[in-house]
């Protein structure tokens, strides 16, 4: 399990790549799943984002996503997990975050994935600070996500 | 007893400052602390966290503990 | 939107990074999910697994598949999928299948990545044949994921 | 009327080729075709696909479909 709290662009692809074939054992697990999030040239609204900074609360980020990593290992047999987390000055189209988790079979995965990126986007200490013409910014909250959470899980239970 | 204040993303902006160093008497809580720095109200939302674990304003604090006021956060 | 059979070796995170640079457009999505399914050296009680074939029926399963990736981008408003599935001969941990997913928010990328490689789990037609020190054997269904779907579908209603 | 038949998988090795035609009688189903072909009857979880689409047995053929029969898909 890693967790990196970066200042500085990373490509999360090679990243999990590179992590995949550093710490997972051959042919031991069946499912991978990894959530991307990239900053959007729009917002709620906003729709000429020219920059973004990303605070957050050095130390204690990286206990909280530690820890939250460790609870869906435990909770859902996770063969492990891997997280990226940008900081400071981000362009529009760059990789923030990248959550990567291996298991043996697909279920678990998908449920340990979406599990830490959720509590990441609600409990991690971090604050968006977006930039345009206009000029700058704290971002209030994830509204757009939340709806689509709610929605989501509406959808779910009435399929 | 000594303790210290950290302000993350719009209350550092509020407050005015990053961190801060505050005096306070034995058994303070959080509330007492906000209420030791500043006359305003507590804002509805803010989240608090003692030595970096989320905690509530009733928390009683400790010589040397790291108290952080900061509003919702908004990663990923 | 992309659906690859092929016969031969794929690097997973190669083969999603060079679809995005190429088809999705900077800026525009919030959100990616991949899934990557991998052969374990296990199955179904079976702790030495060799090889595998994988048997498939060409057109039919390229147009199954397209049109499952159809239905995804309709249902959850999901700007682009792009599927990669082995065939023929496969070693233990090479990538059997990627499933890659680009939407505004991360709710419906989650929702319709799984819902590609649920579907293509249970209806793209695929045959997998196993073989270890005794002998070939062809799989007959997906037991445990099965298993691990229901168990998660229930985690999840009674959470 | 003329109909291609397939069979994988599992299916293939029972009925120990991989595809034939066969000629019947216009208006025949799926299940007419099976019994065409063989004596056995069919797996009872036996997939069906009619140029390409999954369909059941009652599906009424036309000259020139292309019948597929495979045991139940492990594929991802």
């Amino acid at each position: 399990m890693k967790v990196i709290i970066q200042d500085g662009e990373f490509d999360p692809w090679k990243a999990v790549q590179e992590y995949q074939s550093e710490n997972i054992a051959d042919g031991k697990h069946g499912a991978s799943v990894t959530f991307i999030g990239s900053m959007r040239d729009f917002n709620d609204g906003v729709d000429d984002l020219s920059k973004m900074y990303l605070d957050h609360y050095p130390g204690m980020t990286e206990k909280h996503i530690e820890r939250v990593c460790e609870d869906a290992l435990n909770k859902w047999d996770v063969l492990d997990a891997f997280v990226v987390h940008r900081v400071g000055n981000i362009a529009p189209n760059d990789a923030i975050v990248l959550v990567a988790v291996w298991s043996e079979h697909r279920a678990m995965a998908f449920d340990a994935c979406r599990f830490i990126i959720n509590d990441l986007k609600h409990r991690a200490p971090f604050w968006k600070r977006e930039a345009n013409e206009d000029g700058e910014r704290w971002v209030e909250g994830n509204t757009v996500d939340e709806v689509a959470d709610q929605h989501s899980d509406m959808a779910k239970r009435a399929s | 007893m000594k303790i210290a204040i950290k302000y993350f993303a719009s209350m550092r902006d509020t407050m005015g400052k990053a961190n801060e160093s505050v005096d306070i008497s034995e058994k303070s809580s959080v509330a007492d602390l906000w209420g030791a720095v500043t006359q305003n109200p507590m804002p509805e939302n803010t989240l608090i966290a003692v030595n970096m674990e989320y905690t509530s304003s009733e928390h009683v604090l400790n010589e040397g503990d790291e108290v952080a006021f900061f509003p919702p956060v908004t990663g990923g």
